[in-house]
C-alpha cells in the first residue's frame, strides 16, 4: 500500500514538473497564476499522500495551512496588493494598459 | 546519497544562486527576491543540519529548527520594510531604480512631502 | 482489504484528473479554455485524493481535516478561477 | 538508487529550476510567481526534513504573506521597471559574481556534506530538560523557554519593522489609515470568500496556536493566519484599514513583547535570572505569553503587508 502511495506521489509530483512549464512559458500573467494555483493545489495533494506514507499527521495541518491561503497569490494579483503607494506613477506612465497580458 | 545530503546540496545552490542575484540584478525588486532565496537555502541547510542532529528520540535537532522559525519572522518583516522603501521611492522619485542618475528625475512629488 | 480498494481506486482516479488538468494547462490553446481545464481538475484530484486517504487516517480529527482541505480547496478554486477570468477578460479582447 | 530519493532529487531539481528562474526571468513579475511555487515547495522539503513546525511556518508565510506582499509590489513596480534594465552590470563583473557565488555555494555544501558523523547535536540537552516546562513539543520549548531572549527579541525587531513602514509615510498622513479604502461589491467574489473563508481560517489560526504546546504548531504559525485573514477583510472592503494613531491598535502592538518582558522581569525578581519561569507554573506563564504574542505577531504581520499610511485617520 505505501509503495502504491509512494507512486502516486511521484506521479503528482511529475504533474506539478509539468506545471511548471506553463509558469516559465506564460505568456500571460494569468497563465502564469494559474499554473502557480495548479501547482499549489498538487502540492497540497502530495503532503495528504505524504504525511499518509510517512505517518506525519502534521502534514495535513501543513496542507490544511496551504488550501486555507491557496487563494492569496492570486487575490494579490487581482487587487496589487493593499497598499497604493507608487499606483499614481504607475498610472501616469502606463496609459491605462496596467493589466495588459505580454503575450 | 541520503536525502538530507539531496537538499543540502540544493540549498547550497540555492545560496549561490542568491548570492548572485544579489550582486547582478540591476531592479531593487530583484534584489529582494534574491535575498529572500539565500536566506531560505542558509535555512534549508539549517534544516539539514538538524536533520543530522537527530537524536534523543527528535527525527530532528529542535534547536536549529526553533532559530529558522525567528529566521523566518526576521526575513519576512525586513522583506516588508524592504518592499515598503521600495514603493516610497517610486512614489516619490517616479522610478524604482538605485542608480545615482535618477535622482535627476524626482521633480515630481505626488504625495506633496 | 476493501479499504484498501477503494485507497487505490479513488487516489488513481485523483491522480488521473491531475494529469488531464496538467495536459489542458499545457495544451489548451488560450488563457479561458486553460483556466477551464484547470479548476475541472484540481477540485476532483485533490478530493478524490483526499477520499481515498480517508480509511487510512487513523483518526477522527484526521478525517475531517481530510474533508476540510477539499473544502477549502473547492472554494479557492471557484473563487481564483472567477478573480483571474476577469482580470484575463480586462487584460485585451477574447479569443 | 531507491525510487524515494529518485523523488527526492527531483523535488530538490525542481526547486533549482525555480531558483534560477527567480534570478534570470526577464519580467519581474515572472519571478515572483516562480518565488511563490519555490516557496510551495520549500514547505515539502520541511516536511521531508521531519521539521512540521518549520514547515508550517513557511507554508502560512511563503504561501500567504509573502505572495501578498510580493505579487502586489511587482503587480505595482511593472511600469518602473523597464528603463532599469540597461542597468545591468558587464560581462566581465557577473563572470566574478558568479565565480565568487560558486564558492560561497561550494564552501557551504562542503561544510554542511563533511559534517562529523554522528553530527553535532543539542537534541539530547533540549530533551533533557523537556520536563522543566511542561510542554510536548521540543520546538516550541527551545523558542518559549531555552532561547526565551531570542523569541522575545524577534518581536521587538517585528515592532521596529513596523516602525520603519509606518516613518516611510509623508509628513501629513502619520498616524492615518495606509492603502486606500477599498470598496468591494458586497455581492462579489472577494466579499463572499472573505465571509465564508474568515471563520474557518480564524478557527485554524487559534487551533495551530494552541496545538504548538504539545504538536507541531505555535503562536507565529497560528498568528500568520490570523493576519491573513484580517487582510483579506480588509482588501475585501468589508472593514477598513486601522488608523495608525489608534491607542488600542498600539496597545495590541506591544502586548507580546511587553507581556514577555514582564514575565522576564518577574523571573529575575523572584526566581533566578531574567526570563527563569518558576518550576510550578511554567506552563501557565508560557501559555500567557503565547496568548499576548499570537494577538501581537498578527496585528504586526498584517500591518507590515499594509503598508505606511497613505491618507488622513478619517474614514
Amino acid at each position: 500500500m505505501t509503495d502504491f502511495l509512494t507512486v502516486s506521489l511521484g506521479f503528482i509530483l511529475a504533474m506539478l514538473a509539468l506545471g511548471l512549464i506553463r509558469v516559465l512559458r506564460g505568456p500571460g500573467e494569468a497563465d502564469r497564476m494559474m499554473a502557480a494555483q495548479l501547482i499549489g493545489t498538487g502540492g497540497i495533494a502530495a503532503l495528504l499522500l505524504l504525511g499518509s506514507v510517512a505517518d506525519l499527521s502534521a502534514a495535513i495541518d501543513v496542507a490544511l495551512t496551504l488550501a486555507l491561503l491557496a487563494t492569496f497569490a492570486s487575490i494579490a494579483f487581482v487587487k496589487k496588493g493593499l497598499s497604493r503607494l507608487g499606483a499614481e506613477s504607475s498610472a501616469a506612465r502606463e496609459d491605462g494598459s496596467a493589466w495588459r497580458s505580454t503575450s | 546519497m541520503s536525502i538530507a545530503s539531496v537538499f543540502a546540496l540544493c540549498a547550497a545552490a540555492a545560496v549561490g544562486l542568491g548570492l548572485y542575484g544579489l550582486l547582478v540584478s540591476p531592479q531593487p525588486l530583484r534584489k529582494i527576491l534574491a535575498f529572500n532565496l539565500l536566506g531560505s537555502g542558509v535555512f534549508v541547510l539549517f534544516g539539514v543540519v538538524a536533520r543530522r542532529g537527530a537524536a534523543a528520540g527528535f527525527a530532528s535537532d529542535p534547536i536549529p529548527q526553533a532559530l529558522v522559525i525567528t529566521g523566518i519572522v526576521v526575513a519576512f518583516s525586513a522583506t516588508a520594510l524592504a518592499v515598503a522603501l521600495l514603493l516610497r521611492l517610486l512614489q516619490v522619485s517616479g522610478s524604482a531604480t538605485l542608480a545615482a542618475h535618477s535622482s535627476a528625475r524626482s521633480s515630481r512629488d505626488p504625495a506633496g512631502t | 482489504m476493501a479499504l484498501d480498494i477503494v485507497t487505490i481506486v479513488a487516489v488513481s482516479a485523483g491522480a488521473f484528473f491531475f494529469l488531464a488538468g496538467t495536459v489542458g494547462l499545457l495544451r489548451f490553446p488560450d488563457t479561458l479554455t486553460r483556466l477551464h481545464a484547470l479548476t475541472k481538475a484540481d477540485n476532483l484530484g485533490v478530493g478524490l485524493v483526499a477520499l481515498g486517504l480517508l480509511p487510512r487516517a487513523g483518526s477522527l480529527s484526521g478525517g475531517l481535516k481530510l474533508i476540510c482541505v477539499w473544502l477549502l480547496v473547492l472554494l479557492a478554486s471557484a473563487t481564483v478561477s472567477q478573480l483571474i477570468a476577469r482580470a484575463a477578460r480586462d487584460s485585451g479582447p477574447l479569443p | 538508487m531507491t525510487f524515494a530519493l529518485a523523488l527526492h532529487i527531483a523535488l530538490a531539481g525542481m526547486m533549482l529550476g525555480l531558483a534560477a528562474w527567480t534570478i534570470a526571468a526577464r519580467e519581474t513579475f515572472a519571478a515572483v510567481v516562480g518565488f511563490v511555487v519555490y516557496g510551495l515547495f520549500l514547505a515539502l522539503v520541511w516536511v521531508r526534513l521531519d521539521a512540521l513546525d518549520v514547515a508550517l511556518a513557511e507554508a502560512a508565510i511563503g504561501g500567504g504573506l509573502n505572495g501578498l506582499l510580493l505579487l502586489g509590489a511587482a503587480a505595482r513596480l511593472r511600469a518602473a521597471e523597464a528603463p532599469a534594465d540597461a542597468e545591468r552590470p558587464g560581462a566581465s563583473l557577473r563572470l566574478l559574481a558568479a565565480l565568487l557565488s560558486a564558492t560561497v555555494a561550494a564552501a557551504l555544501a562542503a561544510a554542511v556534506l563533511l559534517l562529523p558523523e554522528p553530527a553535532p547535536t543539542l537534541a539530547p540537552a533540549a530533551a533533557a530538560n523537556a520536563a522543566a516546562t511542561g510542554l510536548a513539543n521540543p520546538v516550541t520549548n527551545v523558542l518559549m523557554a531555552f532561547r526565551a531572549m531570542d523569541t522575545m527579541l524577534e518581536k521587538v525587531v517585528l515592532l521596529l519593522a513596523v516602525v520603519g513602514v509606518w516613518s516611510i509615510a509623508p509628513d501629513h498622513f502619520w498616524g492615518g489609515r495606509p492603502g486606500v479604502r477599498h470598496q468591494a461589491d458586497p455581492q462579489g467574489t472577494l466579499a463572499f470568500l472573505a465571509r465564508v473563508l474568515t471563520p474557518f481560517g480564524i478557527v485554524v489560526g487559534i487551533y495551530l496556536s494552541w496545538t504548538g504546546a504539545s504538536h507541531p504548531g505555535g503562536a507565529f504559525q497560528g498568528a500568520t493566519i490570523l493576519a491573513a485573514m484580517w487582510l483579506l477583510i480588509m482588501m475585501a472592503g468589508l472593514a477598513d484599514t486601522p488608523p495608525m494613531n489608534a491607542r488600542r491598535l498600539r496597545l495590541m502592538l506591544i502586548a507580546g513583547p511587553a507581556v514577555f518582558l514582564l514575565v522576564g522581569l518577574g523571573g529575575l525578581a523572584f526566581g533566578a535570572a531574567f526570563l527563569a519561569y518558576p518550576a510550578a507554573y511554567a506552563k501557565p506563564l508560557i501559555l500567557a505569553i503565547e496568548a499576548a504574542m499570537v494577538l501581537t505577531v498578527a496585528i504586526t504581520l498584517g500591518l507590515l503587508v499594509a503598508g505606511p499610511p497613505e491618507r488622513s485617520a478619517a474614514p
